[in-house]
């Protein structure tokens, strides 16, 4: 694990890395060494299994973490590469030339976060939702409770217990 | 008042044909069940659904020859019941067989499905379409070892009228075509398989790829008479192999047994079976029936 | 692909057909009357679950195939941020029903990990047993559910009789039939009924007893074998282009199992060999498949003989209504029926967490790869190498 | 690209391009006008069928009561409990329940639970195709009130605000015994005549439509060709 990250910090730019287990590293790289630093992973250390790609939506810094996690199937290792882009107009380099499943997640991305990502074969067709008039929804401003509300139809009678307020009135 | 009698009893053998048809396929579904380890439905469940069927309050068309397509259908499995006789030796029970019905016969097996395949084309669903178009390659082929075995028996008789093969098939089981003519025999039943469209060769209907072929837009009182035609022709055409290989039926109870056993066949074989693909199931059809019953040409001319 | 023997194999030459156009789209003019287009799904008896598939057939021949996902989505990974953590896991597992231990499973790990709780020994071996188990379900649907998809209904039937008979142990040792929720954070919800290792005695011989039958049903069956070998080719160049795990990774030849790689759980402790195969066709993953039962079955009388009698089950959690899970992010993954299944999870610090994202194998196998491997298919094939991916739509869009 | 020519100023939001009145070219030569949103979709409302003889229609809903034709629709989760209930266990082939493929043949449609908005709108029209009389099975909590994901913005709460449900199976999920009581419901109303969904959807058309209308909005059909 120590050689791959020693590697990665020679030729890379990167900060903040969380050793979470033997066999699991997070680190952070900018935005626009990203791609390069993953092609690297992939073609010089191994790391050809494509685990995932997802992002967080940090609101208070105004920020969307993107990470790609890569796993080495020989060293049995992952290291997961994050990066921050900013909310607003939110952009990143695609790495659908990499694994050929990433144009899938990057799809996703698009439509649940906002994310977009020029080039990605496919990127602005409808993945999950149909007809989405709203803000993109997995975004933490989109208010589902609220939207369901208004939407759909609740049905009346349905109680909603703060479990800690009911636990509180039961032990009293 | 010759003629009428003659309806009369016509309409009867048609209305035990029927509800024999029906019974005969609940009782496959039984043995079907069983065989999974199910009870099954019950032996009155193909009634009931033939009365729901016909009594749907609402149906749709696509056109006249969506409509007529059940119609001939129909007119295909009655067509091949009035030519065929039942009972041999009875003269009410031989409808309206004559010297050459074989012949008419082996026609009227592709005129239902013809008709079928117009009606099913103007329903507009693709299933349809790719379910008529397998059906029609599938009985092209399986047409060539039965017409052959037809061929065969009509050579070794020196008949074309089902009666005198019936006749001469009388006096024992040894005289049955069955022993006496083995490859037209295995020929014939092996073709028997695809012709009642149980697995390997249901690619008609083809549950999991195109369900359910031709008949995808049928329902209500359509697939009342759809399902009304495929209980008699079901009966029908066991009927016609028993007369042709298996000696004949010399009253209803023989006749029952014997079809029963002509059709359980087919099922034996598709319960065990997957489904075949459309080109291996016609190479499958060109190569051991179509030998045999080549063999058999062979030895009778 | 098998080299060409006779003229009854012959297959039409497709690699040139349909003409690619100069941008690289395929010049597919549906108005020229050589293509249908033929929706499979969502309402296809033939499809596993509610999505579909746009093929593009010319004759027999499928030349472009599209997934269409989303008709199950619900928004878990939404929902469960504005969720307390313990509320995450009666929400999680309902994020794949063919076998929902694993969503618990990974979640309470993934809390257990970035709060640093310690599991008791008693809970690992009963975790471990349950996974098992939901993996035994699981694939006494999936291996006769091959041989389904061709229409020969019959091993479907046994085998979901049998699966029956698991899930009445899962019952007798959760509750639950389907949804078990057994799985807490620090443990789990109780030991194992008296008597309960005897009845799983009985149920395994019993799949023992199927398993022979299938064989004989399935695999030694010449129109089974003739509708899948040589059928829904992977190719092993594939494997890491595709992001392609579990069995159909097995079966192209890559010993890659997530319990022998990244044991977690008991697994180091259990001895067994990775199954695989090299034919990576329909058939070859189905014999892994079929194998993995029989390695199923094994591990479970290991761990029932392994397992300590008595013991503590659950660690001391935190009170759930206030628990707060320090900040951080971990990625803890499990050997699914299907393949690998991870979790990747973010908490802010709060009682609810920021964010938690499922990794199913059917992401990839469904979509990109599935789009890849109908082309040039037989129609008559697609539900075979859809089923052989054992594909799961609800994880692809939780 | 906003079509002036239609009339409900709503919609036109939501309009695709395939879906505006264009001329199209007829196989031989002429060329007519097409607005697809008239002539794509059916515009025909559905009729009210009334029963015209009370002792045959006592006699029909009999047959119809025992013999179900459930079409084979996994909408939701509770489907993986449909297998279980079609095999040796449950076995509900004896009481007339049998699975069809295709909605033009089945007259009942179990709702698997909860419904997304993309599958509503296939269920709305697979709902459309069946052929009266016909009987909706709700299976699930999420179904009756949204259950586990009454907040989701993607899953609809009330089934009976879009297509009239006859019976409810509640529980997550429920067990295959559960929906086995639920056929013997069915059957009852349907023997006392009860059970007319069909018909209260051609009644309350236009408030059915106006509730679907509210969430699915993207009305468009797939590609065909044919």
């Amino acid at each position: 694990m120590e050689n791959y990250i020693e590697d990665i910090k020679l030729r890379f730019d990167v900060k903040d890395i969380v050793s979470r287990r033997d066999n699991l590293s997070f680190i952070t790289c900018e935005k626009e060494k990203t791609i390069a630093l993953i092609t690297h992973m992939k073609n010089n250390l191994g790391f050809t299994h494509f685990v995932l790609l997802t992002a967080v939506d940090w609101i208070e810094d105004g920020l969307f973490q993107l990470t790609y996690i890569l796993n080495n199937p020989n060293a049995k290792i992952d290291i997961a590469v994050r990066t921050m882009i900013s909310r607003e107009n939110s952009e990143m380099e695609s790495a659908h030339k990499l694994w050929q499943q990433v144009a899938t997640y990057q799809r996703e991305l698009r439509e649940m976060f906002g994310i977009n990502f020029p080039d990605s074969p496919g990127v602005t067709d409808n993945f999950i939702l149909e007809g989405w008039d709203d803000i993109p929804p997995y975004r933490r401003d989109f208010d589902t409770k609220k939207y369901a509300e208004e939407t759909y139809f609740p049905r009346p009678g349905r109680e909603t217990n703060d479990p800690a307020e009911y636990m509180k009135k039961k032990l009293s | 008042m010759d003629i009428v009698i003659r309806l009369l009893y016509v309409f009867l053998g048609l209305f035990i044909v029927l509800n024999w048809g029906l019974l005969m396929s609940a009782i496959m579904r039984k043995i079907g069940a069983r065989v999974a380890g199910r009870y099954g439905i019950p032996y009155y469940q193909p009634w009931i659904d033939l009365i729901k069927l016909y009594s749907l309050r609402d149906s749709i068309t696509h056109g006249v020859m969506f409509y007529l397509g059940p119609v001939f259908r129909v007119s295909g499995g009655v067509g091949i019941f009035l030519f065929m006789p039942l009972i041999f030796g009875s003269s009410y029970f031989s409808n309206f067989s004559f010297a050459g019905d074989l012949v008419l016969i082996m026609y009227f097996q592709f005129f239902g499905m013809l008709g079928m395949a117009l009606g099913a084309g103007e329903g507009g669903h693709p299933y349809s379409a790719i379910g008529i178009s397998r059906g029609l390659s599938q009985f092209t082929t399986i047409e060539v070892p039965m017409t052959l075995a037809v061929i065969s028996i009509a050579v070794q008789y020196h008949t074309l009228s089902i009666s005198e093969i019936v006749a001469a098939q009388q006096g024992g089981i040894m005289n049955w075509t069955l022993f006496t003519n083995p490859f037209a025999t295995a020929a014939a039943m092996l073709s028997l398989l695809g012709a009642f469209g149980h697995s390997p060769f249901n690619l008609v209907k083809a549950p999991n790829e195109i369900p359910i072929g031709p008949p995808t837009e049928y329902h209500s009182a359509f697939l009342g008479v759809l399902r009304t035609n495929a209980a008699i022709l079901h009966v029908i055409e066991a009927v016609l192999f028993m007369n042709l290989f298996f000696g004949g039926a010399g009253n209803w109870f023989e006749l029952i047994i014997k079809s029963f056993f002509i059709y359980f066949w087919s099922v034996f074989v598709g319960v065990v079976f997957p489904r075949f693909r459309i080109e291996q199931s016609v190479q499958w059809f060109l190569k051991i029936p179509l030998l045999f019953g080549v063999i058999a040409i062979i030895i009778f001319m | 692909m098998k080299e060409q023997k006779n003229i009854f194999n012959w297959q039409p030459d497709r690699s040139k057909y349909p003409k690619v156009k100069e941008n690289g789209e395929l010049d597919i003019d549906l108005t020229s009357e050589k293509f249908i287009k033929l929706w499979q799904g969502p309402n296809h008896p033939g499809v596993t679950g509610n999505m579909a598939i746009e093929l593009t057939v010319s004759g027999d021949e499928v030349v472009h195939a599209k997934t269409h996902v989303g008709y199950l989505h619900r928004g878990f990974e939404k929902l469960m941020e504005r969720r307390l953590w313990i509320q995450c896991f009666p929400t999680c597992i309902r994020m794949c029903v063919a076998e929902p231990d694993y969503n618990e499973y990974l979640l309470a790990k993934s809390a257990e990990e970035l709060s640093g709780i310690e599991v008791p020994e008693m809970a690992e071996w009963l975790r471990t047993l349950v996974l098992e188990m939901a993996r035994l379900q699981s694939l006494l649907r999936t291996v006769p559910g091959q041989a389904g998809t061709l229409s020969l209904g019959v091993g479907v039937q046994w085998g979901v009789y049998l699966r029956d008979l698991v899930l009445d142990l899962f019952e007798e040792l959760t509750g639950g039939r389907v949804y078990h929720m057994y799985i807490l954070p620090g443990g789990v919800r109780g030991l194992l009924p008296d008597g309960f290792k005897k009845r799983m005695e009985d149920v395994l011989k019993k799949i023992e007893e199927f398993i022979v039958n299938i064989e004989n049903l399935m695999f030694k069956n010449i129109v089974f074998k003739k509708r899948t070998i040589g059928v829904g080719y992977i190719d092993p160049a594939w494997v890491d282009q595709f992001g392609i795990v579990g069995p159909n990774a097995r079966a192209a030849g890559f010993k890659r199992d997530v319990r022998k790689d990244y044991p977690y759980l008991k697994y180091n402790e259990l001895d067994f060999d990775v199954t695989y195969e090299t034919d990576s066709d329909i058939f070859a993953r189905s014999v892994v498949r079929k194998k993995e039962l029989i390695l199923t079955l094994d591990l479970i009388r290991q761990i029932m003989a392994k397992m300590p009698e008595k013991g503590d089950f659950k660690a001391q959690t935190p009170n759930v209504l206030h628990w707060k899970i320090p900040a951080g992010e971990t990625y803890v993954r499990s050997e699914s029926s299907r393949g690998e299944y991870g979790f990747y999870t973010v908490s802010d610090g709060s009682t609810m967490p920021r964010r938690i994202n499922l990794r199913g194998p059917s992401y990839t196998h469904a979509v990109s790869l599935l789009e890849k491997m109908l082309i040039n298919a037989n129609l008559a094939d697609v539900h075979s190498i859809m089923v052989s991916l054992q594909t799961c739509p609800p994880e692809i869009e939780r | 690209m906003i079509n002036e020519n239609n009339n409900s100023e709503n919609l036109n939001k939501f309009l695709h391009k395939e879906n505006e009145i264009r001329n199209v070219e007829t196989p031989d030569g002429s060329i007519i006008q097409v607005d697809p949103l008239n002539d794509y979709f059916c515009t025909d409302r559905p009729e009210v069928k009334e029963p015209k003889n009370k002792v045959i229609e006592k006699f029909l809903n009999w047959a119809r009561a025992e013999s179900l034709w459930v079409l084979g629709f996994g909408t939701g989760c509770g489907s993986i409990e449909i297998p279980p209930l079609v095999t040796p266990r449950f076995d509900a082939y004896r009481f007339g329940v049998q699975m069809r493929p295709t909605p033009r043949q089945s007259n009942v449609f179990i709702i698997s639970g909860y419904l997304a908005v993309k599958t509503l709108k296939r269920v709305i029209r697979t709902y459309e195709q069946m052929q009266g009389p016909k009987y909706v099975l709700a299976l699930g909590s999420c179904t009756i009130n949204g259950g586990m994901y009454w907040d989701s913005y993607n899953t609809i709460n009330r089934l009976d605000h879009y297509i009239p449900v006859d019976v409810y199976v509640a529980g997550c999920m429920p067990r295959p015994e559960a929906l086995l009581a639920g056929f013997n419901k069915l059957k009852e109303r349907i023997k006392d005549g009860r059970a007319e969904g069909a018909n209260e959807y051609a009644e309350k058309f236009d408030w059915y439509k106006s509730n679907q209308k509210k969430i699915v909005k993207d009305w468009n059909m797939p590609d065909y060709n044919w």
